[in-house]
């Protein structure tokens, strides 16, 4: 095996570091990717889009995040599919691990003695009450990178990450039973769906009034007292894709870590 | 609302899939008309596009409406919309015919899955059908699409669906197998998106017709830099690695033979054909014909080497397999050799592509018919070996009827299609001047008359007592009310919901091959304007 | 009036800086888990607050002292406040990882170096 | 001096915070038990939601930066309690085992 | 020497060092023996991937980041006069900026590895979880051992 | 993008990387990956990707990290490499 990983290794990297010759130098703004190819002649082959993101994203969405804009409405054929390589890696692990019934027929976890809470046990109590303390903000925290994402980084991905981790916490820190009492595993799988039912929702209501999948300015006809209605519409539709991409995304990472804790028994956890 | 068909293919399974999800786990019933529902808009969103397509040459849909030159409406005045701003699917007539085959598979798979799924594991059924629709939304979306990037997105959908689906029902080698087809398949989808950043690193644009723009402008000056060269090594690595070319191939036989029959019959017939079709996309519509044939001469030559390994090692190592899946596995491994080595021939006239298209068309319906069979034959009479195959003829005279016709389109026998795609591969080698290419195609269809006619021997001449009856129809409607009798039901016929697909398989090999020259002269209308 | 500000915010990382060096040398030279958790602990608490906190001060120059100053200057507040709000996390967060560290180090086993065992031999032993 | 702040000393602070990670980055490499390297890993975490300041500071534009030096504030705690949670449902003797087995 | 490190490498040395992270990633999909390992090593690999598309988009020193606002780049952005665009502009709401892409860091690559980093942690769940089952299955988590139980498995019973 | 803490962060990169893989204890491994995962955000935060860091950031400090840890809990510690 190793002699296999070695021809391979060796093969690659050789070949990628003779492609490396040839690149244009870190950093350079005037790089075929930055500005468009050239010939060697100088003359310019055409224009990169990127440029035309930059200088006129603003224009067509009000949303100065330009990565923000180019995830959810240039490109937000690929964000819709990347949550569903979510949604999907989420069943996948339900498919392959989740295992029902009372488990008799697999071996017993081990036997742990203190993973109840019990009165007087330091530790617990002080990551507990520090638990207590930060989810509610680091939730409020999600909320606020969710719906903050035109203006600054974040967005649905990063938001529903955190979302999620909160509630990965809350399971860490006391168990997991008491987590998934505040989220079920039938309300995870529902929110999951639900979330790409509101992207692709969202994509098919563009569709209603004869535009093409996704063109959010066909809902220019909802955002009535507004001087830019086709921008605006563009813009609160990639805050509602957010949520929807949010969704699923805080959904399937707490469904992921409750199954892959619990060797998909969902009873007690890490 | 025509002009949205493009769209609807993909979307139709995936809101199947979403609603499966949000109801299926509360009632099982509903999956299964949702799952026929879905993939039949998406077959008649099929049908309508490639009508277009006949009609009137390649449809393009910009998702978004992002189509370059049109103007978008911004705040001090119109902006024009640049080349590759948004993403977009395109339909011809290469894509379109897989396109329709996709659909034809996926239907038949999920009808022949109604009962397995619900018998097996009734309580993960919902989450079967919603993989198993996620994975027609890939795979429709791959072929789809006209995007580089777009392309990378879908290929890890069905990647991430098919691990599951292989993973789900298996044990031990199974299991094993899922591990490896997943290092396998993300090393593999990371090559290729590896590929697709030095293309964009060197042309920054990401749509494949951009990108062939500029690789071509001015006498490819760009085209002939090293980084495209090893973009291009790169991407084919990768989709190699995906449908298991000669010296990679190594996590398709265990993946596909040890997982439940259900998910072989959907990933054996697809997965694999999909990838050829991207490399022959990628060939035509990114590097283009000039670039490989003309600028690289000598790879051509050693990938159709390749190729003639992969034929002849897949051939013996199928020769030696006993289990009849595992040797079906090999026989893939022979496939992608004369679809790879088809692609790669290099004559001038294109035949050696056109009969890759071609076989692709035809692989998926030869390799679905006997994945059929053999999931028939391990369910209702546990045949997995060849061995057990004794006295099948008369045990299950339809299922085996069956078999035989895709065993004989796999040998190449007229008028299957099979035999059709091999003459188109065989005169594009001669005109291509690759004569070690037409031999191994010779030698292959020996080998494969050497597999199946001993499969047939076994079966027809087996030593075990027939006991089965000739009205398998009639004792099928019966079993479907009476889950009693299932012990005694054991020897005899495999029942409709199996037969089915099983026959609409057939009676398509013999279509293709019966309206082959119209078939190709339209998929020719891609391959060589 | 700027400049002060700068300088009392470049002060206050040079003392974060100093307190980050103690916890760089703690985490290298003290002999056993628990004095090395220590040092890291306490350090790299106080040592990331005097480093935010010297950040936050420094946002005090962009502040325009006008007639409607909230409004005109909410960037910047809102930079401040998030940044005193992760010396308020920091503060939290980072003592309880430590004790749960420190308890799970007891856990699994491991002895502190006490006084009367020799330092080096008890380091030498650990490393085998 | 504003300019100076964000750019020499910036660079400063930042370098120096670099090679203070050193240490603990030698901490990581040898050991000697698991739970030192989870205490290099966890004075890393720390210096990064200050480095990620300081990297806004010399891009000037500390306000899209904060966010996630925030977020790493919150978040940075959970690996550590994830593997504090492990030592302590581990039984203890697995754990002695372990250091044992890993110093040879 | 130090000549050709300025040419050769200091230019390239992220792409350099995205090379050698891959191979050491690549090497450890292959080579190593434990699962989690193999993981980690996957894992590394599509950060090697990442590293390279964000240094394709990466522009000189001075750069800013892609988040681009008229409100608060008024300062650095020039102003479009307002007799060019004149009655329009007004009725628009403010005049116009134009901005210079060189300023910003390229966008796209970024947007493509936010979609790359997602579906490798979803990757990474689901090997996770395949390797939960094969330990459920084979009680080890070595390849070599797992190879040698289905060989042994093989040899016992060929039909199974 | 920041020359300087570029070269020193793809060197840290470099040997984290290594130490994690070189690790025989799979915890330490994962906490160490963890360490990679911090690196690698500072160096897309350096060089501008500010979504790509921050999803990094999340990812790496809340998710991946603990999902290693809960596999290797519920499977074998330590590894033969």
């Amino acid at each position: 095996m190793k002699w296999i990983a070695l021809i391979a290794v060796t093969l690659t990297g050789s070949l990628l570091l003779f492609g490396v010759g040839d690149f244009p130098e870190w950093g350079d703004p005037h790089s075929p990717a930055n500005q468009g190819p050239k010939l060697k002649s100088g003359e310019q082959v055409s224009k990169a889009v990127s440029q035309d993101f930059l200088t006129e994203t603003y224009e067509v969405t009000k949303v100065p995040n330009v990565v923000t804009a180019v995830l959810a409405d240039y490109r937000g054929y690929d964000t819709m599919f990347e949550t569903v390589v979510v949604f999907a890696a989420g069943l996948a692990i339900f498919a392959i691990l989740r295992v029902f019934g009372d488990g008799s027929d697999t071996p017993p976890m081990r036997a742990v003695e203190d993973d109840t809470f019990v009165e007087g046990d330091h530790s617990r109590i002080i990551i507990g009450t520090t638990c207590k303390l930060l989810i509610p903000i680091i939730q409020l925290f999600a909320l606020y990178v969710i719906a903050h994402g035109h203006y600054s980084p974040g967005g649905g991905f990063q938001g529903g990450v955190i979302m999620g981790a909160s509630f990965i916490l809350l399971a860490i820190a006391r168990d997991l039973k008491s987590a998934l009492d505040w989220f079920s595993e039938k309300n995870f799988m529902t929110l999951a769906s639900v979330g790409i039912l509101i992207y692709a929702g969202l994509g098919v209501l563009c569709q209603f009034f004869e535009r093409n999948f996704l063109d959010y300015g066909a809902l220019k006809v909802f955002m009535i007292s507004s001087d830019h209605p086709e921008q605006m519409a563009r813009s609160y539709s990639m805050l509602g894709v957010e949520i929807g991409v949010a969704f699923t995304v805080t959904a399937i990472m707490f469904a992921i870590y409750a199954n892959l804790s619990s060797r998909g028994e969902l009873k007690e956890g890490l | 609302m025509s002009d949205q068909f493009p769209i609807l293919i993909v979307l139709a399974p995936l809101f199947g899939a979403v609603i499966i999800g949000l109801v299926g786990s509360r009632d099982h019933r509903v999956c299964m008309p949702v799952v026929l529902v879905a993939l039949f808009t998406s077959l008649s969103a099929v049908i309508g596009t490639l009508t277009q397509v006949l009609e009137t040459g390649p449809v393009d849909y910009f998702v978004g409406g992002w189509e370059p030159g049109k103007m978008a409406p911004g705040i001090h005045g119109p902006v024009e919309i640049a080349k590759g701003f948004g993403i977009q699917l395109r339909v011809d007539t290469l894509n379109g015919f897989l396109l329709l085959a996709i659909a034809i598979v996926s239907i038949f798979v999920s009808i022949f899955s109604i009962r397995r799924v619900n018998q097996k594991a009734a309580s993960k059924t919902p989450q079967f059908y919603t993989l198993y629709l996620l994975l027609c939304v890939g795979l429709f979306g791959m072929t789809i699409t006209g995007d580089a990037f777009n392309l990378f997105v879908l290929v890890e959908v069905t990647s991430l669906t098919s691990y599951a689906l292989i993973a789900m029902g298996s044990k031990r080698r199974g299991t094993m197998a899922a591990f490896n087809y997943i290092l396998m398949g993300t090393v593999g989808a990371s090559f290729y998106l590896l590929g697709v950043g030095y293309l964009y690193l060197q042309t920054g644009s990401l749509n494949m017709a951009h990108i062939q723009e500029v690789l071509a402008a001015n006498d490819f000056e760009i085209g002939r830099s090293k980084p495209v060269m090893v973009a291009f090594i790169l991407i084919m690595v990768g989709i190699w690695i995906k449908m298991a070319f000669f010296p990679l191939y190594g996590w398709l036989p265990n993946a596909y033979s040890y997982c439940p029959s259900t998910s072989s019959c959907i990933l054996a017939p697809l997965m694999t054909k999909i990838s050829v079709y991207i490399m022959i996309r990628v060939m035509l519509s990114v590097f283009g014909w000039e670039w490989i044939f003309v600028d690289h001469v000598g790879w051509s030559d050693a990938v159709v080497i390749l190729a003639v390994i992969a034929i002849l090692a897949g051939s013996t190592l199928a020769l030696a397999q006993r289990e009849l899946k595992k040797m079906l596995c090999y026989l893939i491994v022979a496939e992608v050799g004369y679809m790879v080595g088809g692609a790669w021939l290099g004559d001038p006239e294109r035949w050696g592509m056109s009969g890759a298209a071609y076989h692709i068309l035809a692989d998926a319906f030869m390799t679905l018919c006997l994945f059929l069979c053999a999931g028939i034959f391990a369910k209702k009479a546990n045949a997995t070996r060849i061995e057990h195959l004794s006295g099948m003829f008369k045990k299950m005279p339809l299922t085996m009827t069956g078999f035989v016709v895709g065993a004989l389109a796999m040998i190449g026998i007229p008028p299957t299609c099979g035999f059709f795609s091999k003459f188109y591969l065989i005169r594009g080698g001669i005109e291509g001047g690759h004569w070690e290419f037409v031999i191994a195609l010779i030698i292959s269809s020996l080998v494969n008359v050497v597999l199946f006619f001993r499969i047939f021997e076994i079966a027809f001449f087996g030593a075990k007592p027939a006991e089965g009856h000739d009205h398998a129809h009639h004792d099928d409607e019966k079993d479907d009310h009476s889950t009693n009798d299932e012990l005694t039901l054991l020897e005899r016929e495999a029942p409709l919901r199996s037969l089915i697909p099983l026959f609409g398989t057939t009676a398509i090999i013999i279509l293709l091959g019966v309206y082959n020259g119209q078939i190709v002269e339209w998929i020719r209308l891609t391959i060589k304007p | 009036m700027e400049n002060a500000i700068v300088i009392i915010s470049m002060v206050l990382i040079c003392f974060g800086l100093l307190f980050f060096l103690g916890s760089a040398v703690g985490i290298q030279r003290f002999p056993d888990f628990y004095t090395r958790m220590h040092a890291a602990g306490k350090g790299d608490t106080l040592s990331s607050l005097l480093v935010i906190l010297g950040f936050a001060v420094f946002q005090i120059h962009d502040l325009e002292f006008s007639g409607k100053w909230i409004s005109e200057n909410w960037v910047t507040l809102l930079v401040m406040l998030k940044l005193l709000a992760i010396c308020a996390f920091i503060m939290i967060t980072s003592p309880t990882s430590t004790h749960a560290l420190m308890d799970a180090g007891w856990e699994d086993g491991i002895e502190p170096v006490l006084k009367k065992d020799k330092p080096n031999n008890a380091l030498k032993e650990d490393q085998g | 001096m504003v300019d100076f702040f964000n750019g020499t000393f910036s660079h400063f602070v930042g370098v120096a915070l670099f090679l203070m990670m050193l240490p603990a980055l030698w901490r990581v490499w040898i050991g000697p038990t698991a739970i030192d390297r989870i205490l290099g890993v966890n004075v890393i975490g720390t210096k990064t939601a200050v480095l990620l300041v300081i990297i806004g500071s010399i891009f000037k534009q500390v306000e899209m930066f904060v966010d996630f030096a925030l977020a790493y504030a919150l978040l940075n705690f959970i690996g550590s309690i994830a593997a504090s949670r492990f030592l302590h449902k581990m039984p203890a003797s697995a754990g002695k085992l372990n250091r044992e087995e890993e110093t040879k | 020497m130090l000549e050709f490190i300025q040419d050769n490498i200091q230019p390239y040395f992220n792409y350099w060092v995205y090379v050698i992270l891959m191979m050491i990633g690549l090497w450890a999909t292959i080579a190593k023996n434990n699962l989690i390992k193999k993981l980690i090593g996957m894992s590394i690999f599509q950060t090697a991937i990442i590293l390279f598309y964000v240094s394709v988009g990466v522009k000189g020193e001075g750069s800013k980041i892609p988040i681009v606002n008229p409100y608060t780049e008024a300062k650095s952005a020039e102003v479009v006069g307002a007799d060019q665009h004149g009655e329009h502009g007004a009725k628009g709401g403010g005049e116009k900026y134009i901005v210079e892409p060189d300023n910003y860091a390229n966008p796209l690559p970024h947007v493509l590895m936010l979609t790359a980093i997602v579906v490798g942690v979803a990757t990474l769940g689901v090997a996770l979880a395949v390797v939960q089952m094969l330990f459920k299955e084979f009680g080890t988590l070595e390849e070599d051992e797992i190879l040698a139980q289905i060989k042994n498995a093989d040899s016992a019973s060929p039909d199974v | 993008m920041i020359p300087i803490f570029d070269y020193i962060l793809l060197i840290f990169l470099i040997v984290a990387a290594v130490i994690s893989l070189k690790v025989k204890d799979l915890l330490s491994a994962s906490m160490v990956f963890g360490i990679y995962s911090f690196l690698i955000c500072l160096l897309w935060a350096e060089m501008g990707a500010v979504d790509v860091a921050f999803t990094e950031a999340a990812v790496g400090a809340g998710v991946s990290a603990v999902f290693l840890i809960a596999t290797v809990y519920n499977t074998k510690r330590r590894s033969s490499d």
